[in-house]
């Protein structure tokens, strides 16, 4: 009942600072916040899966009710964590108290509505990452959407109401997508499943279970399912080419939503990705192999180019975790242990580079009111420390060894490389692998303009040191981010051992 | 139900309904001049959740139901109680209650509120009657017992020129429809010499000569059918009148009514025009409801994405919703299983759109009190002045559109799910694509209240009276459509049981 | 006797006489007698057809009809009324504030 | 007996722990946390000394002390990442290297940085420390994915040195662009270190499971690896991870075409090029390939490759600092130059000379940098050759021990580039009489010594000699103890360092046992099997074929005083050359002769205008993917609820607001529906 508690805590955190008056309510949800984090240390500390959650590994914290029964399948409470689930838990409680944080400057209206609403984010996110049911798991899916719409369309910048709605309607569109094709695959998979519990679905469609509906062969609707799934998540992480709900998204997002977006929304796309598209439909997945890897490419150098093109420096971010998220989708499609692991390591190790890169750029824009990159330079003269930050967050970015990103994009390279499961493997990688090189170079530009060279910048006020509470945010994720750089075990350990039975799910001569 | 109680007692929601509406004349008659409007309310809320609570007992007990010997008939057979019927009796009892309750801050300062209550209350009684309808003599009568009083409710605001010609156009329509629902009727029994649907069941297999007479009777009471739930192409009246009518009554109108047009439907083309029995007379009715179903929620959903006054954009929301519901008929492929599902799925979906419909119909009842207009821009920044019940309509928008953690959701997808498990794949397919057109112009809605601006700080000034009833009706909706999400099962395994009885 | 299809015939006659009236006039009272004619029309067939059937039922249900008919111009005299008021006129094509 | 192994780590973390301390607490510290740096650097000094001690007493240490990941490879086994150290001759002198440079750049920065009164000391000291730990890590790593995860850190370090001064616009830009060059070498570096990885499931670099000897026995037929991308021959395959693998070194060693970033490296602190160009960040390529040497010993065609690629930018480099007025720049095109020479001479399968050139030019390097520092500070920063002159008599100490390194640079016998560079070109020259791209390459490095001592000597003479042509030139700043001390240790080195290897005195004079450096990278001391020079010349015998032919069938000794003595003739007559130009009173610039090939290497070939043209075409390309995304992918987006709302503003236009037009529609509506039910229910027939 721990998971329960856990995410019960959450909502009922997000009620209390949703009445909570203004003046108090940022440091209030941030107290409140802490609570979670422990509780994800907590769950850490006693975490005893085996195995993938699907296909039949131990499960750790397993709570299941009943609900209510479907067309003769029942749909139930249940959730659990395994070792691809926790780490991204652990991200969401780690970046939400830290987002709360750096709201406390840029955040000046109706702030217990924000920061209830965050809370709330925070508690569906927790709910996708442990639901094992697939209704649960997409009415948290679905119930994240809500507050973001909120929380960009409410706080965001000018044009926040344009950019609230393409998320919203776009991502849905996706959801819908996504979930016509799961519900093909549980039609097809007949009376050989009783219930929407992921693990049982996997474990009936590895066994064999698909059978024909409508006439279409049991391959067909896998397929079908798989396409209509991939596209639908494919809007989520974003892959190109649709992507263009995001960087919209980010610009107009207030700093804080920007980092949980990119920190661990676009997480839940490539989460999902692993879970169903790959776990569940691995031979799809492998016969699909060059398309995928073709697009993950393209996303990597498209979304770098695009980024290249950018002078808002939100905006290059936003680009820039489009082309990451390649990265990581080529690592899910190799099947290698390596691969899948490195996969799901990139998405935490994303998550606090991205989030550290919005933070800091946030943190810049409180004092200068600006994010263009032609309206500043020499930021670094008035601001060392934010810059200081900001600066190795980008070399994260860039794949600096012993900082997280490294670790994930290099293990996603290793496991790609030679990947028995995607042919022209090592033609795949490398190609993507370049992306590590325009990655630096539009980030070594954006930064040269802005951070060096003399100082410029028309305000009629004078720009100083951001405060306290503005950097330690960014400097808890700058340790964070070297500290599972130097020790990425601490997370891939478990990682690894849930992805195992993913790669397995594939069979290759080698 | 136990033997020694008599049976007419099967009939009790309808009677208490009745006499509620009885008791309102009296209460009018006793004191005429007097402003009675609370106590008026008051017994009429009480009449109907007395009405709502027995009708839930008997769910509960099994009144009517296969397990407790079948199905009550009275009347020569031309009243029957199942479940499905008791389950409809809950929606209008439902819709009723909130609507009644909404109505005492809605009439609060009108002359005569007094008509109000007892039109609405014989209209729910009408719903009510209908539900247990087992002779198209009694569905007529029951549709008309509906349809008269609900012209005079759509005109009650006798100066409003709005309500008047909402009022004109719903009668118009209305009595045409009705002309050619009684004459489908009449060709129905001419083909069949039987009124009783059983009868009318047995008859249609053996039609000699005369099927093409039934075919074009049943068509005609499709026809009948559709004004009633405002489909294609019987719903033009629905934007106007929706529009022009009182809130409190739209919401009525949208939810109750609707649900009384599908619960005529459900009955009567299962039991009077089974589908095998149908298709041997060459009248493949399931084909003209998928059609028809399809377009009425296209037409619905794409013209509201177009519209900028909020209460017609409701209006042609409802039409799609009707166009989804029609799915319960247009989905049929003749097994029992599926057929259950698809139309207990209906079943479900209208009841829970009776709560969302209903409570959205009722804030738009609370913005014309506040008078801060109609249309989208109106409405902006409403939420900074009225934050509770702005939450209650984003409930009721988002559970519209169907979107996962509110009641809307599931109902939706166990309609869809069962068109595909029957085989109409494309029509779940249209409701998809149609869903996600309805997320945008019901985001809208939430968009103007939450993320816009008042044109001008003092624009939303007028939004300080706390119309109590109003907000208790509103809020009461929004809590119930949030509990219908954990609570479905109940109500879908009910919808579904009382569907299988009809197969 | 005369054959029931003649009957048909003639109601559906008398159906689409009524129909033509609510499609061509414009006067509210026209309308609403042409929908009387309509609802007639269905009562010739439940006549005759009783008749044919040699049960009651379709006698009585004519009654009914005729009743709710005369409840219909009830409130639809009613309605013609406000509109009359409000509008200034009988026409139904005056009252079009409200459309797309 | 306290085993040295044991501290070999705290060589790498105590510079780390110097910049934690810079960082955190350097502007409460004196001197900006300069004495942390210098203790630091020193202590690891002392235990590089005690290192060497130890594995001169035969003693090697190749182990693995930090798993990073572990995750299942393609192989059956799992492929481990891991760090670990190998203590071996060859990195055991790196160390010392290393560490003695990094110690004397340290103290010289008291003197260039402190007593000048630069602001953001910490940052300075800090960047030093970390630039040390870096390059230390990289020099123990055991194996490529350690080696690239501390070559990378060097690059970020230089980025930051390069950088330091971010206020003005050239450094940050400098910067930028000396981590991007060498990022874009990295990129097949890393491309190489996976394939690596995947193709062996390891990346050790010494012992039986390391990956040359995996490679070794593969070749060999012994042995087999876990893949082989699709249906490539062995070979092939192997040329092609060393080839990637050169990219890295390439880049970092400023290599042609990957030098550019370096001559605008000059944007950093003096004493941060010294150490970029001496010890660190370029040192660190060559290193690299010596260090994996047991791996490109097995691909004849990558060392050609290196070989021909190192004596063109041998030449190449030499010719750009010959028109350079700048004096920081023309030792920057000398580095490049000289890092031509080392992988010249690894190309030729002389491991041991291209160690003994690194080691020698380490010295020399960065007492010429250091050298120019001196003149820097007592010039007030003004690097133009053409202001000074004559400072000989004003700053002696600065002027003998520059001139040691210039004759150390220019190969003048005995002082110790002399020995270095002509062991490399007499190892190319021999090699190269068997291969045509390794003579190519000889030639090219042949060409370049008159070159370098030619742009060497003029440097000298406008520095030093002659009258001085400015006011500053005449009335320099005096520099300190803390300037002279590192210069005067330099100077001694420049001297003395070749002699640690005579190779040539050995063969001629046979006098046995002069050849330290030789014996030592031998293993004769001690180290690790199939680690060695010997072990190399076996390989290449066995897959290169590279053995020493004789010219034109001379003795060896013959051959040897041929080749040594062509070296230093051209030397000797680049020297002339520039004595005669500008050894005068009043030197005036030649370079007009030179015409329209003036221009071209003012421009260093215009290689530079070329990668701009590139970044421009690339933000070009950019910008047009930007339109592209903005215009069709979202424009679709777009477009497609725009086509919705347009086809709802249809649909309700039905709605005409007319009763009449409803009834109409609606018996419209029936009819099309009775219609329907009559055509699919048959009743016309």
């Amino acid at each position: 009942m721990i998971l329960e508690a856990f995410i019960a805590f959450t909502f009922v955190a997000a009620l209390v600072v949703m009445v909570a008056p203004d003046e108090w309510a940022g440091k209030l949800a941030f107290g409140l916040s802490l609570a979670p984090f422990l509780g994800s240390l907590y769950l850490w500390s006693q975490f005893d899966a085996v195995g993938n959650a699907l296909t039949g590994g131990t499960i750790a914290f397993e709570s299941r009710i009943e609900w209510l029964e479907v067309g003769g399948r029942s749909i139930s409470w249940f959730v659990g964590l395994d070792g691809i689930s926790l780490p991204l838990v652990v991200l969401t409680t780690f970046l939400v108290p830290l987002a709360i944080v750096s709201a406390w400057t840029p955040i000046d209206t109706r702030q217990s509505q924000f920061y209830g609403l965050l809370l709330f984010m925070e508690a569906n996110l927790l709910g996708v990452f442990a639901a094992l049911d697939f209704f649960l798991w997409f009415i948290f899916w679905e119930a994240v959407l809500v507050p973001m719409y909120f929380l960009i369309g409410v706080w965001g910048g000018p044009r926040r109401k344009y950019a609230a709605i393409k998320f919203f309607v776009y991502t849905n569109a996706a959801s819908l997508l996504m979930f016509i094709g799961f519900m093909s695959l549980t039609f097809a998979l007949g009376d050989s499943v009783s219930s929407f519990g992921l693990p049982e679905i996997t474990q009936a469609i590895a066994a064999g279970g698909l059978g024909t509906w409508f006439g279409f062969e049991a391959g067909t609707i896998a397929m079908a399912a798989f396409l209509a799934m991939f596209l639908g998540f494919a809007v989520k992480v974003p892959i190109v080419p649709v992507h263009t709900w995001l960087p919209d998204a980010h610009v107009e997002a207030p700093t804080p939503v920007s980092v949980l977006l990119a920190g661990v929304l676009l997480k839940m796309g490539t989460y999902a990705l692993l879970r169903f598209n790959f776990t569940m439909l691995p031979d799809q997945a492998s016969a699909l192999a060059i398309p995928i890897a073709a697009i993950a490419v393209i996303s990597v150098i498209y979304g770098a180019m695009l980024a290249l093109a950018q002078k808002d420096l939100k905006r290059i971010v936003a680009y820039s975790s489009v082309s990451s998220m390649g990265y990581v989708i080529l690592g899910l499609v190799v099947f290698t242990e390596y691969g899948v692991g490195g996969a799901t390591f990139q998405m935490v190790a994303h998550g606090l580079i991205s989030g550290l890169m919005f933070m800091a750029v946030g943190v810049m824009y409180n004092a200068t009111h600006t994010r263009m990159v032609g309206d500043m330079s020499g930021m670094a003269d008035r601001m060392p420390v934010t810059v200081g930050i900001l600066v190795a967050g980008a070399f994260g970015y860039m794949g600096l060894p012993l900082m997280a990103g490294f670790a994930g994009e290099f293990f996603i390279f290793v496991g790609a490389f030679g990947a028995p499961s995607l042919p022209y493997a090592p033609i795949f990688t490398a190609l993507a692998m370049f992306g590590i090189v325009v990655v630096a170079g539009y980030l070594l530009a954006a930064m040269q303009k802005t951070l060096f060279g003399p100082f410029r910048l028309e305000t009629d006020y004078e720009v100083g040191r951001a405060p306290l509470h503005d950097v330690a945010p960014l400097a808890v994720l700058l340790a964070a981010i070297i500290v599972l750089g130097v020790a990425p075990d601490i997370f891939f350990e478990m990682i690894r051992d849930a992805a195992g039975p993913v790669v397995e799910g594939v069979s290759v001569d080698v | 139900m136990s033997e020694h109680v008599p049976l007419w007692t099967a009939l009790l929601p309808v009677l208490i309904l009745g006499v509620t509406g009885l008791a309102l004349l009296l209460v009018d008659t006793i004191r005429p001049n007097a402003r009675s409007n609370t106590t008026l309310s008051v017994v009429s809320a009480l009449g109907a959740l007395a009405s709502l609570a027995v009708t839930v007992w008997f769910v509960a007990e099994g009144t009517g139901d296969v397990s407790t010997g079948g199905a009550i008939y009275l009347f020569a057979d031309a009243i029957k109680v199942d479940t499905l019927a008791l389950f409809f009796t809950a929606i209008f009892a439902s819709v009723t209650a909130l609507v009644v309750v909404a109505a005492h801050d809605y009439f609060d300062d009108h002359d005569s509120p007094a008509a109000f209550y007892s039109l609405t209350v014989f209209a729910a009684t009408g719903m009510a009657l209908l539900a247990v309808a087992n002779s198209l003599a009694v569905v007529f009568v029951a549709l008309e017992m509906v349809s008269l009083p609900s012209y005079a409710l759509v005109a009650y605001l006798k100066k409003n020129r709005g309500s008047v010609e909402a009022g004109l156009k719903y009668f118009l329509i209305g009595a045409l429809s009705s002309a050619i629902f009684v004459f489908g009727i009449s060709l129905v029994y001419a083909a069949t010499g039987s009124l009783i649907f059983s009868d009318v069941a047995a008859e249609i297999e053996s039609l000699e000569g005369l099927a093409g007479v039934a075919g074009i009777g049943i068509a005609m009471i499709i026809g009948g059918v559709a004004f009633k739930t405002a489909s294609v192409p019987f719903h033009f009246w629905a934007p106007e009148a929706y529009e022009g009518a009182p809130a409190p009554v739209s919401a009525f109108l949208s939810s109750a009514s609707k649900a009384a047009g599908f619960v005529v439907a459900f009955r009567v083309f299962t039991e009077a025009f089974p589908i095998g029995a149908s298709l041997v007379a060459d009248v493949n009715w399931v084909l003209a409801f998928g059609v028809l179903a399809a377009v009425t929620m296209t037409v619905g959903n794409f013209a509201a994405a177009v519209q900028e006054n909020v209460k017609r954009m409701l209006a042609y929301s409802s039409i799609g919703h009707a166009g989804y519901a029609l799915i319960g008929l247009g989905a049929l492929s003749g097994s029992a299983a599926g057929d259950s599902a698809v139309m207990g799925a209906a079943m479900a979906h209208l009841l829970v759109y009776g709560f969302m419909n209903t409570g959205a119909f009722l804030f738009v009842a609370m913005a014309e009190r506040w008078g801060v207009g109609r249309t989208f821009e109106d409405y902006a920044g409403l939420a900074r002045r009225a934050p509770i019940a702005c939450t209650a309509m984003a409930v009721f928008m988002f559970s519209l559109a169907g979107l996962p953690p509110f009641a809307g959701f599931f109902s939706k997808y166990v309609l869809f799910m069962g068109a595909i498990d029957n085989g109409f794949v494309w029509l779940a397919a249209v409701g998809a694509i149609n869903s996600v057109i309805s997320l945008y112009y019901y985001s809208r809605v939430v968009k103007a209240m939450f993320l816009d601006d008042p044109e001008s700080s003092s624009t939303l000034d007028t939004v300080d009276s706390r119309p109590t009833a109003l907000y208790a009706a509103v809020v009461f909706a929004a809590v119930a459509t949030l509990l219908l999400l954990p609570g479905f099962g109940p109500v879908i395994e009910t919808a579904e049981a009382a569907a299988s009885a009809l197969f | 006797m005369v054959p029931p299809e003649w009957y048909l015939l003639l109601a559906a006659g008398v159906f689409c006489i009524g129909l033509f009236g609510v499609l061509t006039r414009r006067d509210a009272l026209y309308f609403l007698m042409s929908v009387e004619l309509m609802m007639n029309a269905a009562n010739i067939n439940f006549v005759a057809f009783a008749l044919y059937y040699g049960d009651l039922t379709g006698q009585v249900f004519a009654l009914f009809v005729i009743a709710l008919a005369a409840a219909e111009v009830a409130i639809g005299i009613g309605i013609i009324l406000v509109l009359y008021r409000n509008f200034g006129d009988t026409d139904v094509t005056v009252p079009t504030e409200m459309r797309w | 007996m306290v085993d040295a192994f044991a501290y070999v780590p705290a060589i790498v973390l105590l510079p780390f722990f110097s910049f934690v301390v810079a960082l955190a607490a350097g502007r409460y510290l004196p001197k900006g946390g300069a004495f942390g740096g210098i203790a630091a650097t020193a202590g690891s000094s002392l235990l590089s000394l005690w290192v060497l001690a130890t594995v001169a007493g035969g003693e090697a240490y190749n182990e693995t002390i930090y798993t990073w990941a572990s995750a299942g490879g393609i192989g059956p086994t799992d492929i481990e990442l891991t760090f670990g150290l190998l203590i071996d001759p060859l990195s055991a002198l790196m160390l010392v290297i290393v560490t003695l440079v990094a110690l004397l750049v340290h103290v010289f920065s008291l003197g260039y940085m402190n007593d000048e009164g630069e602001t953001g000391l910490p940052r300075y000291y800090a960047g030093l420390g970390l630039f040390t730990a870096s390059m230390l890590g990289f020099v123990v790593a055991d194996n490529l994915l350690m080696a690239f995860m501390f070559f990378e850190l060097v690059g970020l370090c230089s980025y930051l040195l390069i950088g330091f001064h971010f206020r003005e616009e050239g450094p940050p830009s400098a910067a930028k662009k000396a981590f991007l060059v060498t990022r874009f070498g990295d990129y097949f570096f890393l491309v190489g270190v996976v394939a690596v990885l995947a193709t062996f499931g390891t990346a050790q670099f010494a012992g039986d499971g390391s990956f040359p000897a995996l490679a070794d026995q593969a070749l060999s037929g012994a042995g087999d690896v876990a893949w082989v991308p699709g249906g490539l021959e062995l070979g092939t395959w192997f040329t092609i991870i060393g080839l990637l693998v050169l990219g890295g070194v390439v880049g970092k060693s400023a290599q042609f075409p990957l030098h550019t970033w370096l001559p605008d490296a000059m944007e950093g602190p003096t004493p941060v090029s010294a150490l970029i160009h001496a010890a660190t960040m370029v040192a660190a390529g060559v290193y690299l390939v010596a260090r994996m040497f047991g791996f490109y010993a097995l691909t004849p065609t990558t060392l050609a490759v290196i070989a021909f690629v190192g004596g063109f930018t041998a030449l190449f480099a030499a010719t750009m600092g010959v028109v350079k007025d700048e004096l920081k720049q023309v030792l920057a095109y000398s580095t490049i130059s000289q890092y031509g020479y080392m992988m010249l001479a690894l190309g030729a399968g002389s491991y041991v000379a291209a160690t003994f050139h690194l080691m020698t030019h380490a010295f020399f390097k960065a007492l010429l940098f250091l050298g120019a520092g001196a003149v820097i500070i007592a010039m007030h920063h003004n690097e133009n050759m053409w202001d000074m002159g004559g400072l000989k008599e004003r700053m002696p100490v600065t002027y003998w021990t520059f001139l040691a390194g210039s004759l150390a640079l220019a190969g003048i016998f005995p002082f110790a580039g002399f020995w270095s560079k002509d062991e490399i070109l007499y190892e190319a020259f021999v090699h190269g009489l068997n291969d045509p791209l390794l003579l190519g390459g000889w030639v090219m490095g042949l060409l370049a010594v008159p070159v370098t001592a030619f742009y060497t000597f003029r440097m000298v003479f406008l520095t030093f000699h002659g009258e001085p042509r400015s006011e500053l030139a005449r009335d320099p700043e005096p520099v300190r103890w803390n300037v002279k001390g590192p210069l005067t240790v330099l100077g001694s080195l420049a001297v003395v360092a070749g002699l640690v290897n005579m190779v040539p005195v050995q063969k001629l004079l046979g006098i046995d046992g002069i050849d330290f450096l030789t014996q030592w990278l031998n293993n004769d001391f001690g180290g690790i099997d199939g680690v060695s020079y010997s072990a190399y010349n076996d390989l290449l015998a066995t897959y290169g074929g590279y053995a020493p032919a004789e010219l034109l069938g001379l003795s060896e000794e013959l051959t040897l005083l041929v080749a040594a003595g062509l070296s230093l003739g051209l030397a000797v007559v680049g020297v002339l050359v520039a004595w005669r130009l500008y050894n005068v009173a009043s030197p005036t610039e030649h370079t007009a002769k030179l015409g329209g090939i003036k221009d071209v290497l003012y421009n260093n070939y215009y290689l530079d205008e070329l990668q701009v043209w590139t970044a421009y075409r690339t933000e070009d390309a950019a910008g047009g993917a930007d339109t592209f995304d903005q215009g069709i992918i979202d424009g679709v987006v777009n477009g497609t609820s725009s086509v919705a709302l347009a086809a709802g503003s249809r649909v309700r236009r039905i709605q005409t607001g007319l009763v009449t037009h409803y009834a109409a529609m609606l018996t419209l509506g029936l009819l099309a529906l009775l219609v329907a039910l009559g055509v699919s229910g048959g009743w016309f027939l």
